[in-house]
């Protein structure tokens, strides 16, 4: 249905050439999902004629808070949220609403009265990755969960991971913080695969894709890559490029869509401009990428 | 001799009996005892480390003498104060040898520091009365330096008199003067015994440290010899003279200051090439238009008032401040000195006037802060030969008397004339052609001062151009061949070894007349 | 001699005032100040040319209410800074301090009483800086150092993690309500600014942080007690920097345990934009509002005028530099 | 006379190395280091008795590789620190040199090449920090906190801001690859720490590093270069910065603009863990490495423990002012 929505956005659009303008803040722009992100809303806006200004919040609420004022200083017709926090940014919101600028969220949900939000459910990414390993492993094994910074996208998949594997066999024998980077990712798991030696884990989940490539480098240099296997969440390009190589362990990632969440997200917004009623909650699947299924998967 | 029984019959205000200090092992003081009296003037002599200022900083609360080691007794009751806060209030007033100035302050600030300044009923400061109240203090001692100054813009000597204005602001009952006058010069040291015979009238007992024995026998009562941290004698003043008092500080005989013998006059050595020529020097503020020269193998004094701008001078010979006008000829060639880079390079030297400020490196161990001008020296390609260069620092220590454990001990440990020594051997050990000292021996105990003074007219006889300022004129009149006398950045005289004496310096440096200079010329 | 120890005397001839401007660091100070003033100005002409609306008073409410934590921040690193000292900790601070008084709130205490524990939070960490600092006299950049991970990691463990949702709107209004449609954080920044400017100039706690910074052992000699007075200092830095948290989570609704992260850099480099020179001694708290309204300026203009994110980086870091050299090269 | 201008003699008698341990700061150092060392000392035996397989030689070799990137940076840092100055910069230099060198490696460039110019990138961004803090003046807080902002910028925007991915396996080598089965990024750290060892202590540069920080009037009065060193100190601690950014790339198979956040902090700490004075003119590089260990040391301990990440911030922060207060106490 992509071609589709976008040709009638299309259309929309036309009748408000040039004069549409468009804020986006983003969590951060230290990750590829969000750079992605940023670069599909840039393009897209160009597709709608429409102008974009796009900000990072550096993962500081207060810095997003901040922005959303600019934004209403600049007088933009509709903010695209993709919030660090979700009540958090009620306040920022709620001056937006107040100054009757639409805003539309984005990934993470968020209070304040936004008009919609459209989300892949980070739940289910944390979900699907629990789902594969209880199956692969038959319910029964230890694996290493890699946290990431304390935002509720990361939460929210710590926690679909953990509720999922509740009750089942599958135990977690270490939980780190992989702070959301290669680099702290590679750190923590050497010092895991230190204190559990071979043969003792099954699987590792970890919260994103640069983490979880951080994590198959330690096990490479370790030389345990046939002991367990990685699952990651984001689906990125240079995790999928991992997965094609030879005897890569990252057995999956529940990929989600960035680039498609905020085009998305900009058609609602426009919808919401042009007096249409839209659905709150609009739910981009995640689904799980695995070496069966790589090359049917689009990419970001 | 009247004064003298009334100081007997008094009990004294402050005993001190059998006090040993330790630091980190070492044993500064051993079983040293002292007692003051109300108006009196109670010199403490000894060598550079004896344990002078130590003493005073107990007294003064900075210390505590070691456990169980002796009493203190002030007025009635024995007492040791833990710091330096309840010592002030008990009435001990003190001006550290050390300058202890926030250079970020202004006077005033410097002079109340640690009072409670006038305040409205709000607990305000109220800065007119501050800066009022310091200048009172400055007029009294005859200084008409603002109290609005930023301290940081004053010379050492100006600094001084802030320290001791500060010591005179408030009312002290014992008064401890720790080389108050090492860089002042006589004017104001006239003033400042005025100040002292103010006091004891009033019962104030002071305690007087200075290494220049003429103050000595001309403003103290009694005097108290530390050697090495023992007590070694006190008595009344007039009971000792100089040459037994320079024995019972540093053991053995040594006769009064050095005196160079006069040597050969100018006329004979007109015609070779000046070391170093000056042509109408000025920068507009501290040095006007000054010019002269100096020989080979001569030793130039400079005396004057403080602020006269000796200090400025050298430091722009150096090229350490900026020179507006004028040149500078270094053996016969005109010489362009824009730091003091160019000036080492033409075989320019200078003992700067603070040691610890702009000589010391007192992170560093004795060998390095006499060699470090010439580490190239001391170097195989790139690497230092640290056995060349112990070599060498030895030799330094060995010539120059320096007093350390080993060329490595770090040079904080060392005392004030040692620590000169080793400035002086750093630029030794460059081999000038013009050797510049500024104040070379402040601060400097009469032994080491000898010494230096027998160092600084040998290596004029080994043929190097020493220009040498110094505000105690025994000293200038005792080892210069020449001397001139600057008054507000200008020479105002010039006048040879034998036509020097303290009268006539002081005439020219007060600004004395013209025509006088030229019959001199 | 009476002259010397008694004070009652005819005032001197020259009144103080008019000298304090010709000579000394007043001067030199008042000069570095107009200087960044100067810069200020001619950083606020550049963006009001380059960035649309940014002369609108609403953003510029906006920009002093963007900068109002920071500034709070900054005001109690500028006498740690007097002082000849650094404190890395007050970014975790507000973290600390926002997470735990939106806690109480949460417990249906008065909001006041809530926020006050979380200035209390703050004043206790800054305390035992202070005792670390000048009582046993460990380098105050690795005691706050500790201080900026450990509480850091309080916050963390306090929460849970996850931010804590305020909910009481007392609480709310001063991070996010306003008087005389001027927000509350804004009326906080200036009686912040003023306290401590007449703490600085008038009091007896304030010169003698001056003189520590200029001498410490000075100091100490002339019988100030200098310990009492920077453990007071460190404390102060400590309380402000929890009223900055305050306000933060009363301006995010939430008490956020990453909030802050970073915050130190910031005050830090407007204190020193502002002139005062981290060996202590020298400096205004005049500077130090300069100096975050600059920092606050850069970040809005080039907000403003839609900087790429990753070109504002490098920008600011650009303007910062300008900034200072600029005003070398004045003077 | 001769004799005390010329210095070909005897030597006087005493030898003085005997004494150099004796007296001085000589001594006061080493005995600092001595008591670092006891406590890395004491934590290592904490550690192996409450983590699983912390002495393991595997765990061991672990804990150096996982420092080696932090102790190339510390090691410029302690010189920086020796002359009084600081250096903000260097954790984003070490994302700029990563970004830079591995797009350079892309364009088929030779890969020492390629890295040479990361290095490169590195020892500009320091050369620039050195003319403004020395030849200009102005504060190198300041400054190198400018550069901290404006090269991260730079990271993103040549990277775009995504990873760039390292293909050259030479390039790889140099990070992940081992000799002897020991790792190469421990063999340069310990190359690094060798050079600036000798460096230090028999090099005149050296020498006139430790003089300007102890004295930099003084320094300047018996006419050291004070500029030229200065802007060399920082040129080096960019330099370095940029090896060991080089270094990561080749451990993460990547450039990453993200990386190396913070890593000035862990830099500092560990220098003055080390015992160097940040007001200049004390301090060994030996004490760095030893700051460097025992930072690596807890991190890697309290996760071997599996301490959750919360509370590894607070244990950390503890350990690091109780290193330091053990230390003062002891002496
Ligand atoms: N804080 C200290 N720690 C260690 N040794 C010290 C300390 N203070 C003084 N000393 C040592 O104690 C001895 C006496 O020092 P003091 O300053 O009292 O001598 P002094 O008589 O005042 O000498 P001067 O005439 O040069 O001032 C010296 O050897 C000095 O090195
Ligand atoms: N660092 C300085 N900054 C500003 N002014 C100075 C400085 N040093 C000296 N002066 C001023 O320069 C003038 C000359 O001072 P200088 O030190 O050259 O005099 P001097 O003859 O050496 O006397 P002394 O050094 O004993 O004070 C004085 O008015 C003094 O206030
Ligand atoms: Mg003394
Ligand atoms: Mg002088």
């Amino acid at each position: 249905g992509n071609n589709e929505t976008s040709g009638q956005e299309n259309e929309s659009a036309d009748n408000k050439k040039g004069d549409l303008k468009i804020g986006l803040t983003l969590n951060n722009l230290a990750n590829p999902f969000f750079v992605s992100m940023s670069e599909a809303a840039g393009e897209y806006a160009e597709e709608l004629g429409a102008e974009i200004i796009i900000q990072a919040a550096d993962a500081d609420l207060a810095k997003q808070t901040s922005q959303i004022e600019d934004f209403i200083t600049q007088g933009v017709d509709l903010i695209l949220l993709n919030a660090v926090d979700s009540e958090g940014i009620a306040g920022a919101v709620a001056q937006a609403d107040a100054a009757g600028i639409p805003v539309i969220s984005v990934d993470v949900g968020a209070g304040g009265g936004i008009e919609g939000t459209v989300t892949s459910d980070n739940y289910q990414a944390g979900a699907l990755a629990a789902e594969y390993m209880i199956e692969d492993l038959g319910g029964k094994g230890n694996v290493v969960v890699i946290d990431g910074p304390p935002v509720t996208a990361v939460k929210d998949r710590i926690a679909g991971f953990e509720d999922t594997i509740e009750g089942t066999d599958i135990k977690v024998i270490a939980k780190q913080n992989g702070e959301g980077n290669r680099e702290k990712g590679l750190q923590v798991m050497e010092s895991i695969l230190q204190a559990n030696k071979p043969g003792t884990i099954d699987a590792v989940f970890a919260n994103n894709d640069p983490v979880a490539i951080g994590a198959e480098i330690a096990q490479q240099q370790a030389g345990r890559q046939d002991e367990f296997y990685i699952v990651g969440v984001d689906g990125s390009p240079d995790v999928i490029k991992a997965m094609k190589k030879e005897g890569s362990s990252i057995a999956g990632t529940s990929a989600q869509n960035p680039g498609e969440m905020v085009k998305k997200a900009m058609d609602v917004g426009i919808q919401v401009l042009d007096g249409e009623s839209i659905e709150e909650v609009i739910k981009i699947p995640v689904d799980l990428v695995t070496q069966d299924n790589l090359d049917s998967y689009k990419g970001w | 001799m009247i004064m003298q029984e009334k100081v007997e019959a008094r009990t004294p205000i402050l005993k001190m009996e059998g006090i040993n200090k330790t630091f980190s092992g070492t044993t500064v003081l051993k079983n040293v005892n002292i007692e003051l009296y109300p108006g009196e003037v109670h010199a403490l002599m000894g060598e550079n480390g004896a344990g002078k200022s130590t003493l005073m900083k107990i007294v003064s609360g900075v210390y505590m003498p070691d456990q169980d080691s002796g009493t203190i007794t002030y007025k009635t009751d024995q007492v040791t104060w833990k710091d330096p806060m309840t010592a002030r209030k008990m009435g001990i007033g003190v001006i550290h040898q050390e300058l202890n100035l926030a250079p970020n302050l202004t006077i005033s600030e410097n002079i109340l520091m640690g009072t409670k300044y006038p305040r409205n009923k709000f607990g305000m400061v109220r800065w007119e009365k501050v800066h009022r109240r310091a200048k009172e203090v400055l007029t009294s001692m005859g200084s008409d330096l603002k109290p609005e100054t930023l301290v940081s813009t004053l010379s050492v000597a100006q600094q001084q008199m802030v320290e001791i204005a500060r010591a005179l602001s408030y009312k002290a009952e014992v008064l401890i003067m720790d080389e108050p006058t090492a860089s002042l010069t006589d004017k104001e040291i006239d003033r400042l015994f005025e100040i002292i015979k103010d006091l004891r009238k009033q019962g104030v007992a002071i305690v007087y440290i200075s290494h220049r024995m003429e103050e000595i026998f001309k403003i103290s009562d009694r005097y108290t010899v530390l050697r090495d941290g023992e007590w070694i004698k006190s008595g009344p003043i007039q009971e000792t003279n100089t040459d037994h008092l320079v024995n019972l500080m540093v053991g053995r005989d040594l006769k009064g200051l050095f005196q160079r013998s006069k040597g050969n006059d100018i006329k004979a050595r007109d015609k070779e090439n000046p070391a170093l020529e000056v042509k109408n020097l000025s920068d507009n503020t501290f040095v006007r238009d000054l010019s002269f020269q100096i020989y080979p193998g001569e030793i130039v004094g400079f005396a004057g008032l403080v602020g006269a701008g000796r200090t400025e001078l050298v430091r722009s010979i150096f090229g350490a401040s900026d020179i507006l006008q004028g040149e500078i000829r270094v053996a016969g060639e005109k010489v362009q000195i824009k730091s003091p880079i160019d000036a080492i390079r033409y075989g320019i030297a200078l003992v700067p006037e603070s040691r610890k400020e702009q000589g010391l490196f007192l992170d560093m161990s004795v060998k390095e802060n006499i060699l470090l001008a010439e580490l190239k020296k001391h170097k195989k390609s790139l690497k230092i030969n640290w056995n060349s260069l112990n070599h060498a620092a030895d030799v330094y220590i060995k010539n120059l008397k320096i007093k350390t454990a080993s060329p490595d001990q770090s040079i904080s440990g060392l005392s004030g004339g040692n620590q000169q020594k080793a400035v002086i051997a750093r630029w030794l050990s460059t081999n000038p052609k013009v050797l510049l000292l500024d104040e070379p021996t402040r601060g400097v105990d009469i032994g080491a001062k000898t010494e230096i003074h027998k160092i600084i007219s040998e290596l004029a006889d080994a043929g190097l151009a020493v220009l040498m300022i110094s505000s105690e004129l025994p000293e200038v009149i005792g080892i210069s061949d020449r001397i001139f006398v600057m008054n507000e950045g200008r020479i105002t005289g010039h006048l040879q070894k034998n036509e020097a004496t303290q009268e006539r310096i002081m005439h020219y440096a007060t600004g004395g007349n013209k025509d006088e200079i030229n019959s001199v010329d | 001699m009476k002259s010397i120890l008694s004070t009652n005397q005819q005032p001197a001839a020259q009144p103080p005032v008019q000298s304090r401007f010709k000579l000394g660091h007043h001067a030199s100070t008042v000069w570095n100040q107009l200087g960044m003033v100067i810069i200020l100005i001619l950083l606020c002409i550049v963006m009001s040319v380059m960035a649309p609306n940014f002369l609108d008073s609403s953003n510029l409410t906006n920009i002093l209410k963007q900068v109002s934590v920071t500034a709070i921040l900054a005001a109690g690193m500028t006498i740690v800074i007097l002082t000849g000292g650094i404190d890395l900790s007050v970014g975790s601070i507000v973290a600390l301090s926002g997470v735990v008084s939106v806690m109480a709130s949460q417990t249906g205490i008065n909001p006041i009483l809530a926020m006050l524990l979380g200035v209390g939070a703050g004043y206790l960490v800054g305390f035992i800086n202070g005792v670390f600092t000048a009582k046993i006299g460990l380098p105050a950049f690795i005691v706050t150092l500790a201080s900026m991970t450990y509480v850091r990691g309080l916050a963390y463990v306090t929460s849970g993690g996850y931010p804590v949702v305020l909910e009481s709107n007392t609480f709310r209004f001063i991070g996010s309500g306003s008087i005389l449609s001027i927000p509350t954080p804004i009326y906080l920044m200036i009686l912040v600014y003023i306290v401590m400017f007449l703490v600085l100039k008038y009091t007896m706690f304030g010169r003698h942080i001056y003189a520590i910074g200029g001498n410490e052992e000075a100091a100490r000699l002339t019988g100030i007690k200098v310990k009492k007075t920077l453990v007071n200092v460190y404390s102060i830095s400590g309380l402000l920097a929890g009223l900055g948290g305050v306000v933060l989570a009363g301006r995010l609704y939430s008490g956020q345990p990453t909030a802050g992260n970073m915050y130190e850099l910031d005050a830090i480099a407007a204190v020193i934009l502002g002139g005062s020179k981290l060996t202590g001694g020298v400096g205004k708290i005049q500077g130090t509002i300069i100096g975050v309204l600059i920092m606050g300026v850069i970040t809005n203009g080039l907000t403003l005028m839609d900087v790429s994110y990753y070109w504002q980086l490098v920008v600011k870091g650009g303007v910062i530099v300008s900034a200072v050299l600029i005003d070398r090269l004045r003077s």
